[in-house]
């Protein structure tokens, strides 16, 4: 990470606050911090670093946005995004754990808009992290990305946001993508069982999914859902209880370690030859299953992210460069992360301001915009405007010995084909039928 | 003459062992008697039964002419039993103030105050005044692990007598405490003891202490009271100088291992 | 009654893993009276320490399983045996004769520290060994399978298990161990070297726990955090067993693998606290746990 | 009962840093308040160590009330504050008369291990709540002080302020009461303490159940405060946090507390920002001195020169 460590700040902090004295001299502390140079524009970038989603998830983030950052800085990128910095800024990030739940992430978001003083904020995986850091952005009136996190909840909750954005799709377009992909490639199977982590992620896709295919599939028999405790790592014990209702095919919203530890077990186990597997964010484990997984294992990548990029110039460069740095092909939430720093410099080239762009004019430019991404024209279609509408894509895993691994029978679903049309409750808009959706 | 105490019958088994079988003793008001016996004889098991911590597997207690058999320390001490440790059990990690303070709150049965600070003017004078007559003033403010052996003594003792008791028993009052410092530390005691009319039971393995201080002796062997009467006549009998004197075989070593 | 057998399948399967994770706990508090929360980080450091050597193997075109096994052993014996070593005279050795609860707090802090530790050597990325586990193959019932690997890893742990009961039970340290247990001050003053002891039983407590992640690494993906969520895990066993022993670590672990297994198959919305409900049960029976035995103080 | 010294500093305290917070900075004035909060809750660990015991789980009662604020404005339509709080620290005392009868029967690790044991199962219970937003939790609507409805976070600074405040004197007075007194007893010495007519599980219940009411008052307050609750506030590592900042502190004073929640808060701060990969190492490492070199927290570092305080 690139700041720099201030050792005189720290001794002058720790000893300024064991005493009653803390709150002044840390006061004034805040207020050095703001008179800082101009010429920069500076982010918060928050993503796991510790614990079980720092592997899969923060860590690759993180790294995207090193190497997307530091292409912007030199002024790299592929057109539209060839100019140096963003808006002639040069782009300056500071990173933080998301890790301490929602409360913790309250106030380090206060403390990065407040003390840091950062122009605007990059972040969040945690579903909750999301919807407690939401009204803190609009009250603070601080330009704020979610690149990650899927829950719906998260615009249903929070009232004419101004300066909340999230540029990618939520976790319903993933489910009910994943119900109109067997519906394509499975229309005959009867027995569908799930296996999710327990908690809301798990327990709202599966309610998602169950939901589109009793209208989709009517005839399908949900014969069994298993919700082992997150991180647990070990499932034999849910693998038998599936084993013994005999699925076709067990759908899963498990994602990181946990997904590609219940992938490598249910083969070895046999369950992945007794049914197919559908793994609505197996795409992060795309490049490591290393034939662990069975060809012909269905993958998704919460949209057209990661392996499921399609080729233009910026995902071609994307990847090339991703790869050269990291030594290894970008997944999802790499991309997703590439998309929301593409989404601010877009807003903030587009901006029309003299210098650094306030959060108005950077959330008044991305609202309802359309912008060019690694993942495609990424139009702002969602939530009035605050959200991304994209394509929702699945596929098949398909591994051969000494070539690697790729994806066969790729199925694209429109955005208005996965996804609820603006401000109707996801749930209801599936239990109904999906009205007004265009598939075609 | 009324009987304060008196037991029947009582047993107590751990086990295949016997800690201490069919005792019974009747003492009465203002008595003071000497307990004697070799480790492991039963005397502490005594004790415990009688004060409620351990519960006899046979037979009774009466307390005042109320049978006491099931009731616990606590309830024991509110009928005016007490007792003093082997092991002095002190609060070591609290000022010896505090340690009085907190015994004098209980007494008044006020240990469930909480918006008054237990040190009040009263309670300070009351403590100072038992401090005086035990004379260990000088460590009113130390903590308890500041205090000597023999001064721990006095004050396990000391509070024992806060709870205003009839009846004191008192486990191996002189263990652990120098030759010199044992009269000293009896005299006290007793002094306090006659001036308040308390009767009193004691465990002691100091012959000479016991001959000095007490009326009447009851010897135990292997859980058993094998001798009970007027001191010379016990210390006399031939069976107690084999199996507890040691005067007959052996001297007694030192250690001083409890009895449970 | 094919739940019934996948239940007691399970049950065992899981509860042969409880007490492999366990036995280091028990064996530690045994003997020195320490609750060791940092055996969570030198389970997930055997479980590094096996799944990069294992990963490195294959990826150098190994392709033996005695081998892979070979490394694994070596490598969370290694570990496990020399971390205990620092933890213990490092750290450990400085706060002895504190609290029980104040020393639960010490671990506590080394496992923090060696969190961190294990992020700056392997980084975040998820470390995968799979290549054990599907080579061990898999016996089929019906339609129930059962890996080979976890039918190894039951046996193991009854190797494990007899073998600390004997070495207990049976051998001259075993002797001196109990007695530590029994009185510590008597021992001391009959000529036992506590210390080296304390030492000796926290070593292999240490190397108990990294065998642990060893044998796990093949199974799960090794991430951080999985050592954090074992410890509470194995916590509930040996307090429900009861703390310090081993036969009750074990009987612990049946019970628990058990309750889970038939929650899993029954009724998975409770599985997330079917441990805890069964921990408070017992002790709530069993103020000590299944064989636990209180210590009376002497007055 | 006429005011001591410390009590005196303590208002004084409270005063000063309550005009600060006007001239402070805002994310300065969040810190503080979520950390007032939680050193309610540490105080109810301190409590429970006073006497003895050490409780991995007073994320429970934090997390009840904690929801209780939460629900009170979204279900039940209750705006008020204070009603909120009020209705935080009665399910909590309610659920804390409920087990304080099994718990002060247990002592050390099974002390803890229970107590963690019974904050899992609500987090396991609201992980299961698919109305209560299972991990992600939900926030907390609007809420109004006695009509007032505050726009900053200044108003829910100066409630913290003012209930800390309440619950330090209490507590001061307490600590000194024959109960405090009682309770210490009992960590020092179980046998004697029934030797004296006292009965420990009674003083050890009243301990708990005002412990669990106090750490409610702290949830409510973190929930009002952030805006937001989730099953995470009963999570154990939440509880271990507590203990550590309890330890931290140490249980000489009430004041000690609050400085070393508001010391962790920074430390913590800082360290997430300068170190946001081995912030864990450095707590480790912070809480293993204070164990090996202020045993006592610091609050021994404002008493080592004078023995004992009156």
């Amino acid at each position: 990470m690139k700041h720099a460590t201030q050792p005189g700040r720290w001794k002058r902090t720790l000893l300024s606050t064991t005493t009653a004295a803390a709150i002044a001299s840390a006061g004034m502390m805040g207020i050095s911090a703001t008179v800082q140079a101009e010429e920069t524009f500076k982010v918060g970038l928050v993503t796991f670093l510790s614990g079980g989603a720092s592997g899969p998830f923060g860590v690759p983030a993180a790294q995207a946005a090193e190497t997307v950052i530091k292409a912007i800085n030199a002024g790299e990128l592929p057109p539209p995004y060839d100019t140096p910095g963003i808006n002639g800024l040069q782009l300056e990030s500071v990173v933080v754990d998301e890790a301490g739940g929602p409360t913790q992430q309250v106030e380090e978001y206060r403390n990065l808009v407040q003390r840091q003083s950062v122009n605007a904020v990059i972040g969040y995986i945690s579903s909750g992290d999301c919807l407690a850091v939401g009204p803190v952005a609009e009250e603070l009136r601080t330009f704020t990305i979610a690149f990650d996190c899927g829950t719906p909840r998260m615009f249903e909750e929070l009232d004419n946001p101004t300066y909340f954005f999230r540029t990618g799709l939520d976790a319903v377009a993933d489910n009910v993508g994943a119900a109109r992909y067997l519906l394509d490639l499975h229309p005959d199977v009867t027995r569908v069982a799930g296996i999710q982590q327990n908690y809301a992620w798990g327990q709202d896709s599966w309610l998602d999914f169950t939901l589109s295919m009793e209208q989709l599939m009517p005839d399908a028999d949900i014969v069994n859902n298993q919700t082992p405790q997150l991180f647990s790592g070990s499932y034999g014990s849910e693998i038998s209880a599936l084993q013994t209702r005999r699925p076709e095919i067990v759908h899963s919203s498990m994602w990181g370690g946990d997904m590609e530890s219940f992938v490598s077990q249910a083969n070895s186990r046999g369950l992945l030859g007794q049914a197919t597997a559908i793994l609505t964010t197996g795409e992060s484990g795309l490049h490591r299953f290393q034939g662990q997984a069975p060809n012909g294992t269905i993958l998704g990548g919460r949209g057209p992210f990661g392996a499921f990029m399609p080729e233009n110039a910026l995902s071609e460069w994307f990847n090339e460069a991703y790869e050269a740095e990291h030594g290894t092909k970008p997944s999802y939430p790499s991309s997703k992360m590439a998309q929301a720093i593409l989404a601010l410099k877009f807003a903030a080239d587009n901006s029309g301001a003299d210098g650094v762009p306030t959060s108005e004019q950077l959330a008044s430019t991305l609202k309802g915009a359309e912008f060019e991404s690694v993942s495609g024209t990424v139009r702002m279609a969602l939530a009035g405007g605050h959200q991304a509408m994209q394509d929702m894509l699945y596929g098949e895993y398909h591994y051969t010995p000494g070539e690697g691994a790729e994806l066969r029978n790729v199925r694209s679903y429109r955005g208005e084909c996965v996804s609820a049309p603006d401000g109707q409750n996801a749930q209801e808009w599936i239990e109904a039928g999906f009205p007004g959706a265009q598939c075609d | 003459m009324t009987e304060i105490l008196k037991t029947q019958g009582l047993s107590r088994y751990f086990g295949a062992v016997t800690a201490a079988e069919d005792i019974n003793v009747t003492i009465t008001q203002g008595e003071i008697v000497g307990v004697i016996g070799a480790n492991g004889a039963g005397k502490t098991t005594f004790i415990n039964m009688v004060t409620g911590y351990l519960p006899p597997s046979e037979g009774s207690i009466f307390f005042n002419g109320r049978p006491i058999k099931g009731l616990g320390p606590r309830k024991l001490m509110r009928e005016g039993l007490a007792r003093s440790f082997q092991i002095p059990q002190l609060f070591l990690e609290l000022p010896v103030i505090d340690n009085l303070a907190i015994a004098l709150s209980a007494a008044q049965n006020d240990h469930l105050q909480m918006l008054r600070p237990v040190r009040t003017a009263e309670r300070l004078a009351a403590a100072d005044d038992i401090l005086e007559q035990m004379g260990i003033t000088r460590y009113r403010d130390e903590m308890v692990t500041a205090m000597p052996q023999g001064a721990r003594k006095l004050l396990d003792i000391a509070i024992a007598m806060l709870g205003n008791p009839r009846m004191l028993l008192l486990d191996e009052p002189t263990s652990g405490v120098s030759m010199e410092e044992k009269h000293a530390l009896m005299d006290t005691v007793m002094e306090i003891v006659k001036r308040r009319s308390l009767t009193v039971l004691f465990v002691e393995h100091d012959m000479e202490i016991v001959q000095k201080y007490v009326t009447r002796v009851m010897a135990f062997a292997s859980g058993v009271v094998i001798k009970d009467g007027p001191v010379e006549e016990v210390l006399a009998d031939e069976q107690v100088q084999t199996l507890v004197t040691g005067k007959r075989r052996h001297t007694r070593t030192a250690t001083e291992q409890g009895d449970v | 009654m094919l739940t019934v057998w996948a239940i007691l399948i399970d049950g065992f399967i899981y509860a042969s893993w409880l007490f492999l994770v366990a036995a280091g706990l028990t064996v530690i508090y045994g003997v020195m009276r320490i609750l060791n929360m940092a055996h969570g980080s030198l389970y997930a450091l055997g479980a590094y320490a096996a799944a990069s050597a294992i990963g490195w193997y294959y990826a150098g075109g190994g392709s033996q399983l005695w081998m892979a096994f070979a490394i694994l052993a070596s490598c969370a014996l290694l570990i496990g045996a020399i971390s205990g070593l620092l933890i213990e005279r490092g750290i450990l050795r400085l706060m002895y004769g504190r609290d029980e609860i104040l020393m639960l707090i010490v671990t506590f802090a080394i496992l923090l520290i060696l969190e961190d530790v294990m992020k700056l050597l392997w980084g975040t990325t998820p470390y995968f060994a799979w290549q054990p586990y599907a080579a061990m193959g898999r016996v089929e019932i019906d339609v129930l399978t059962v890996s080979g690997y976890d039918i190894m890893v039951l046996c193991l742990s009854a190797v494990i298990g007899l073998g600390l009961w004997f070495w207990l039970e049976r051998t001259n340290t075993g002797k001196i161990l109990r007695s530590i247990i029994h009185d510590r001050e008597v021992s001391e003053a009959m000529g036992v070297n506590v210390r080296r002891m304390f030492t000796i039983t926290f070593m292999i407590g240490a190397t108990l726990g990294a065998v642990a992640g060893g044998i796990t690494a093949p199974i799960i993906s090794v991430v951080p955090g999985i050592g954090i969520e074992v410890i509470v895990l194995a916590f509930a066993v040996v307090v429900t067993g009861g703390l310090g022993s081993i036969t009750g670590a074990a009987a612990g672990a049946i019970i628990v693998g058990l309750a889970r297994a038939t929650s899993i198959h029954t009724m998975p919305q409770f599985e997330l606290f079917i441990i805890y409900a069964v921990m408070a049960g017992v002790l709530i029976f069993r103020p000590n746990g299944l064989f636990g035995q209180a210590i009376a103080r002497k007055i | 009962m006429s005011l001591q010294k410390s009590e005196a500093l303590m208002i004084a305290a409270a005063v000063a840093i309550g005009l600060a917070g006007l001239m402070s900075p805002n994310w300065l004035v969040f810190t503080t308040t979520l950390a007032v909060a939680k050193a309610l809750v540490v105080l109810g660990v301190v409590m429970l160590m006073r006497s003895g015991l050490v409780s991995f789980g007073q994320g429970l009662f934090f997390c009840i009330g904690g929801y209780a604020v939460g629900m009170g404005g979204r279900f039940w339509g209750i705006q008020d504050a204070l009603l909120l709080i009020l209705l935080g620290v009665l399910a909590s005392t309610a659920l804390a008369m409920i087990l304080g009868l099994l718990l002060t029967r247990y002592r050390e690790i099974f002390f803890a291990m229970l107590t963690m044991a019974f904050s899992m199962i609500l987090f396991g219970v609201l992980v299961k709540s698919h109305n209560l937003g299972s991990t992600d939790g939900f926030s907390v609507v609007q809420w109004s002080l006695l009509g007032w409805v505050p726009q900053s976070g200044m108003g829910v600074f100066w409630l913290a302020l003012v209930l800390g405040l309440l619950v330090a004197l209490f507590l001061n007075r307490f600590f000194q009461s024959s109960i405090g007194l009682a309770c210490e007893a009992i960590r020092e010495n179980e046998v004697r303490v029934e030797y004296m007519g006292i009965s420990r599980r009674q003083v050890l219940y009243i301990n708990y159940v005002l412990a669990a009411a106090i750490g409610a008052i702290g949830g409510s307050l973190t929930a009002l405060a952030a805006g937001h609750v989730d099953p995470e506030m009963a999570y154990w590592t939440i509880s271990g946090e507590f203990v550590f900042i309890a330890l931290l502190g140490g249980t000489g004073h009430v004041a000690a507390a609050f400085i070393a929640a508001m010391l962790f808060a920074l430390v913590r701060t800082y360290a997430v920002e300068f170190m946001p990969h081995t912030w864990q190492m450095i707590l480790g490492i912070v809480l293993l001195l204070i164990i090996l070199f202020l045993p006592k927290g610091i609050w021994s570092l404002f008493t080592r020169h004078r023995r004992t305080a009156p």
